[in-house]
């Protein structure tokens, strides 16, 4: 639990990097409305996370279980995820969702898909497809409100006194500490 | 039987991602394009007036988002436009440069001689927002809310009838308008 | 700090009233000079009618509306034009403003041409309209808008509601609560007249629960009139439900759309003053050439209403009330809360003064130093326009234009609750007024450019369809030649 | 005569923010004195530690950003927070314990984000949980309460002061003796070992709603914070909504199986449920800020209290929920804008 706790924060620091722009990831970039860009980022996650979950579960175990190819599941598991990924960046742009230019917004995705569907679906966090649903939608989920509440408290931020040392990244540093130290309350409360 | 059944696994696998990947790369860029085009378009004035040596507001915002272009050939939107193009595009803030233009301190809009306007019609042709009304060989008149000073009808006239005026809506007036606060009005 | 039972937000003030009600209106002497600023009143300026050296009769008009929003301006006194140049102003802050100056000739000669019209009934809505416009008579709630202007936009609205604002919420000014007392049957026949020429159905006269008498005298002025379709509202005294739109909420629990005016929603709002001033032009001949001004604080010797002339220079009305006090520390036209601080008591009186606080230590609480916001959130439940100052003022400091937009800037009312409650001690009033003439002018050039963008795009819409017609039509001719050919 | 002029409003109240923190800091007067009375003068020494220690960080971050210490070493607020993180430590936890942890505070959950007005996280709550996160062992150690059944050797004011700055009890004294674990600790770890709430009741740590000692304590706080709500320095919506979704949690899960979950009322007589409530989630800088904001604010650190101490791994959880809801409140905010009067919509 608190080791996909940790996964999911360091998801929502690399995202905020991408919302954030940083140079050369971006060739139609736009800073303004770190909001409205993680909102599209958490609308791709929100898609990409249990279609990733769900379809490399079910090629596991009811393909190549079935027909003993067991050893093709890392080169399907990153197949899966690079069209996982780029459906839901398809579905996201289509709908005219604002969202981070490329590359930034689908490497970002691809990375944290792949940790979240790893996390997911090794251990034995997901002993039933139920359960593993679940964990899907929970981890997509928790990854939407930590993304969104840090946009915003960027944006707060972004308006406070900081002093001059501190702007930018070092405070969004110390305030990504402080989240994770919030998060260190859940210790506990599933049992590893 | 394995292997082949591996292969053909791995190869649909393989082809579907690409597959998806060159469809959302293509749908990216262009989509990604056309907002930031639109989005710049949104933050110019649109007086169409080409002080910025593009024939428009669109063809400027497309070679922004191009980087053709740079933020400060926008006299009309002023600085606080090139401030806004600057936090849009990520790019250090400049303030207008004058050889694009200087706008005079308060706005101006056109305004026809009308005893003297013989009615040619070349200025309505030449003006880029409708903003001037008049029928051939009747005298013509600008619309003072609609007109947006981009001075493209004074070059036409072959009388020499139109001149810039300030204008006489500004903003205290918006805001005298939207305060009806006065207590116990 | 309690909130208001029908409309949110507001402040329970202390009242400061008692000093200025205890004596009669008084009758404050005509001056010797009468300084009249063409601007006094919401729109545009009016344009003089007379010449320097001309003689003028009380009531004269002087000077006639511009076009569009304006108002006549009449002479408050007999004599002769000496200027009609700029003179200090409370208009424009005592700078300088186009003003006529009449010297008294001490005769108190009536204009005669003035007619009074017993019997309002007998004329049309829109002549009674007209007519109320000639009368000079402006909103004398502070406002000054001109009543015609309001009139004409009411008279659209089909069988409106007349409001008759008495409710005095702000501290210290006195003046309607005294007109409602003494002069309760002027009021009352203003209200049937602007009902008449709005063609109103009904008529609230709402004013707040500390005046009790005031609300008495309303009353038996009515049952004289046996007009039943004229009634007295009381509503609890919360600063500010004297505001239009603060008082409609109270009385009517409705919301005037933050996009429209009162006639929107079917309702005419109109001061006690306006209401008095207009019967005493329609029923008596006498345009607005005079009002009742409450002088009082501390500064002053003896707080009083009187009946002022317009165009009386403030200075000659404090030593009419026995001069300052030597504890006089600021000068204000209105009341605490939102009243103009005057650098100058060399002004005179127009049609908005409705109140001159000479205030002292004692009526004053000065600001301590300010500090950081802390989110209390206390502004925010004071605010009667259920805004957030603790985040406008953040986007403010920050000049955030989308965001004090987002969060309503236009709509705050500078009512100064916000400000008077904070514990931070920040100016919030007047950080907004400093932001809001930028957020208007973005919003106008934003609203004019796509309105511009549109106007663009239909024409190059139409030149592409216009050339495509033309070329097709060049096409059909050349394929008739051609047929013609074989 | 000419006179000066002046922005209106020409009045306003004469409240000031450190007049607001000096009330705070009486109305938690009550709490601190029935502390006193239940464990021993510790926590005298380490407010008194706290204090220093927040006064001193605050100037050396105030001269650092070069702002005026008089006027904003004078506010209070470094005060309540170093009172607020005392009032959360154990009475005999050594000094370097408060000392860094009230330096944290100052100088990270504040003065990093631009000192009074503009941290997003609590203050104290930071430093606390730092503390907890880094030293679980010392904040752990607690004192049994001073009553009749549980009394063993007092130490002295003295004691008590020289055991806070070297670390070393008094030779008669061993710390197996004289320490005892909360009663939200002392029930979760019974609960935990297989014990019914019944058996884990009989320990005469727990009294008659809540631990011994502790239901004062928070009937103490409880009657401070009443006092704040009375004179509209907070306002009812926080303490209100935090209490209200704790004891709901506690009441549905007492209702389903009374013998392996404490009651509502044990609930909130217990660790810093009032102290939260009243005191540290009504610190409107890290709160929502209208209304409606602060009842979601405040009903979900009720809820992840109430999760936090039941299921979770630390005693209690008032601190950890406050940091997290602290993180969402920017969120709440953009999501409870009320409607503007003449709107028909939230903007």
């Amino acid at each position: 639990m608190s080791s996909l706790l940790l996964i999911l924060l360091s998801a929502v620091l690399v995202s905020m990097v991408a919302i954030r722009g940083v140079e050369g990831w971006r060739p139609f970039a736009d800073t303004a409305d770190v909001y409205e860009n993680a909102m599209g980022l958490v609308h791709a996650h929100l898609i990409a996370i249990p279609l990733v979950a769900i379809s490399t579960w079910i090629l596991d175990t009811l393909v190549l279980a079935a027909l003993q190819l067991s050893y093709l599941r890392t080169p399907a598991f990153v197949a899966l995820i690079l069209a996982a990924v780029s459906i839901a960046e398809l579905l996201v742009r289509r709908a005219g969702t604002r969202a981070p230019a490329r590359p930034a917004f689908t490497m970002v995705l691809a990375t944290n898909s792949a940790l979240l569907g790893i996390a997911l679906l090794s251990g034995q966090l997901a002993s039933s497809f139920a359960r593993l649903l679940l964990l899907a939608a929970g981890a997509a989920g928790a990854f939407a409100v930590f993304l969104l509440a840090a946009a915003t408290l960027y944006e707060r931020v972004r308006y406070a006194d900081v002093p001059a040392p501190f702007k930018e990244a070092p405070i969004g540093l110390i305030s990504v500490g402080l989240m994770a130290l919030g998060c260190m309350g859940f210790i506990g409360l599933i049992p590893e | 039987m394995t292997a082949l059944i591996a292969f053909v696994v791995m190869m649909s696998l393989a082809g579907l991602s690409l597959l998806a990947n060159r469809a959302a790369a293509n749908g990216a860029d262009a989509a990604a394009r056309a907002r930031l085009i639109e989005r710049i378009n949104d933050l110019l004035p649109q007086t169409q007036c080409g002080r910025c040596t593009f024939a428009g507001c669109r063809p400027y915002a497309t070679a922004l988002a191009e980087g053709s272009a740079d933020i400060n050939q926008c006299p009309p939107g002023g600085d606080n436009t090139a401030e806004a193009l600057a936090k849009l595009l990520g790019r250090p803030p400049k303030s207008v440069d004058p050889q694009f233009g200087v706008m005079p301190p308060v706005p101006m809009i056109a305004w026809i001689d009308e005893p003297a306007c013989i009615g040619c019609t070349k200025c309505i042709q030449a003006c880029p927002v409708d903003a001037i009304v008049g029928a051939q060989r009747h005298m013509h008149t600008v619309i003072a809310a609609d007109c947006t000073g981009c001075e493209l009808c004074i070059p036409p006239c072959p009388v020499d009838c139109i001149e810039m005026r300030p204008a006489t809506t500004s903003a205290t007036e918006v805001l005298g308008a939207s305060r009806p606060h006065v207590l116990s009005g | 700090m309690v909130r208001g039972s029908s409309a949110r937000g507001g402040l329970r003030l202390e009242a400061h009233k008692e000093r200025s009600t205890r004596d009669p209106i008084g009758m404050a002497a005509a001056p010797s000079t009468a300084v009249l600023p063409l601007d006094q009143h919401a729109g545009g300026a009016a344009v003089p009618i007379v010449a320097v050296g001309d003689t003028v009769a009380i009531g004269q008009p002087i000077a006639e509306p511009a076009a569009d929003t304006s108002a006549w301006l009449h002479a408050p006194i007999s004599g002769r034009i000496v200027a009609i140049e700029p003179r200090a102003s409370v208009t424009r802050a005592c700078a300088p403003a186009l003003s006529i100056v009449i010297d008294n000739d001490g005769r108190e000669m009536r204009h005669s041409s003035a007619r009074a019209i017993e019997d309002f009934l007998s004329l049309e809505p829109r002549e009674l309209r007209e007519h109320i416009g000639r009368g000079g008579i402006v909103g004398l709630g502070g406002a000054a808008f001109p009543t015609l202007a309001k009139l004409e936009r009411g008279a659209q609205a089909s069988a409106p509601t007349l409001l008759i604002n008495g409710a005095e919420c702000e501290p210290y000014i006195s003046c309607d609560a005294m007109l409602m007392r003494e002069r309760p049957h002027d009021v009352v026949h203003g209200a049937r007249i602007l009902m008449h020429a709005l063609q109103a159905q009904e008529c609230v006269i709402a004013l707040e629960d500390d005046a009790p008498r005031a609300a008495d005298a309303l009353r038996a002025a009515i049952a004289q009139t046996e007009n039943g379709r004229i009634r007295v509202q009381v509503v609890p005294t919360i600063y500010p439900s004297g505001g239009e739109r603060q008082l409609i909420a109270s009385v009517f629990g409705r919301e005037v759309p933050f996009d429209g005016l009162p006639p929107d929603i079917g309702i005419l709002c109109h001061n006690v003053g306006t209401a008095a001033a207009t019967a005493r032009w329609v029923r008596d001949g006498e345009p607005l050439v005079s009002r009742i001004v409450t002088i009082t604080g501390d500064g002053v010797a003896r707080a009083c209403n009187l009946e002022v002339r317009l165009g009386t220079p403030i200075s000659q009305l404090i030593a009419e009330c026995g001069g300052y006090t030597p504890r006089v520390e600021r000068l204000l036209m209105g009341g605490t809360m939102m009243g103009m601080a005057l650098s100058t008591d060399e002004v005179a009186v127009v049609k908005a003064t409705n109140c001159i606080v000479a205030a002292s230590a004692l009526d004053l609480e000065p600001r301590r130093r300010e500090m950081p916001c802390i989110r209390c959130g206390n502004c925010a439940e004071v605010c009667p326009a259920f805004l957030l100052p603790q985040q406008l003022h953040v986007y403010a400091r920050a000049t955030d234009l989308d965001g004090l937009e987002r969060y309503g800037l236009m709509d705050c009312i500078e009512c100064g609750c916000c400000d008077y409650v904070c514990p931070s001690q920040i100016p919030l009033v007047e950080r907004f007024r400093e932001a809001k003439p930028r957020l208007a002018t973005h919003l106008l050039a934003r609203d004019n450019a796509r309105a511009a963008r549109l106007r663009f795009e239909e024409r190059t819409a139409r030149l592409q369809r216009l050339e495509a017609e033309q070329r097709q039509r060049l096409e059909e001719k050349r394929r008739q030649a051609r047929r013609k050919d074989a | 005569m000419r006179f000066p002029t002046a922005a209106p409003p020409h009045v306003v109240v004469p409240q000031t923010v450190s007049k607001v923190m000096r009330i705070v800091i009486y109305a938690l007067l009550p709490t601190i004195a029935v502390h006193v009375v239940f464990f021993g003068p510790g926590l005298l020494i380490q407010s008194i530690l706290a204090i220093a220690t927040a006064l001193a960080t605050e100037a050396l971050a105030l001269h650092l950003r070069k702002k005026s210490l008089q006027q904003y070493l004078t506010d209070g607020t470094a005060i309540v927070t170093a009172l607020l993180l005392a009032l959360c430590l154990p009475p005999l936890a050594p000094w370097w314990l408060v000392v860094s942890g009230t330096a944290f505070a100052i100088l990270v959950a504040k003065h990093a984000f631009g000192g009074v007005g503009m941290n997003v996280f609590n203050p104290a709550m930071v430093g606390y949980a730092v503390l907890l996160v880094s030293f679980p062992a010392q904040l752990l150690t607690w004192l049994p309460p001073d009553v009749p059944e549980l009394r063993t050797e007092q130490l002295s004011f003295l004691q008590t002061a020289t055991t806070i700055l070297t670390g070393q009890l008094p030779d008669a004294f061993t710390w197996d003796a004289i320490t005892s674990p909360t009663p939200l600790d002392a029930l979760r770890t019974n609960l935990a070992m297989g014990m019914t709430m019944q058996e884990a009741h009989a320990s005469p740590i727990f009294g008659g709603f809540g631990g011994r000692g502790w239901e004062w304590i928070n009937l103490a706080t409880l009657i401070g914070g009443i006092a704040l709500l009375a004179l509209r320095i907070i306002r009812w919506q926080i303490p209100v909504a935090m209490l209200g979704s704790l004891a709901v949690c506690a009441s549905i899960m007492y209702a389903i199986d009374p013998g392996a979950y404490a009651g509502p009322v044990f609930h909130l007589t217990s660790g810093a449920s009032m102290l939260g409530a009243f005191f540290i989630a009504t610190d409107p800088v890290s709160a929502a800020t209208s209304d409606r904001g602060r009842l979601i604010y405040a009903s979900g650190i009720g809820v992840l209290t109430y999760t936090i101490r039941t299921w979770g791994g630390y005693p209690d959880g008032v601190a950890f929920a406050v940091l997290l809801m602290n993180l969402a409140v920017p969120l709440i905010d953009r999501y409870t804008v009320p409607r503007i009067y003449g709107h028909a919509k939230r903007p």
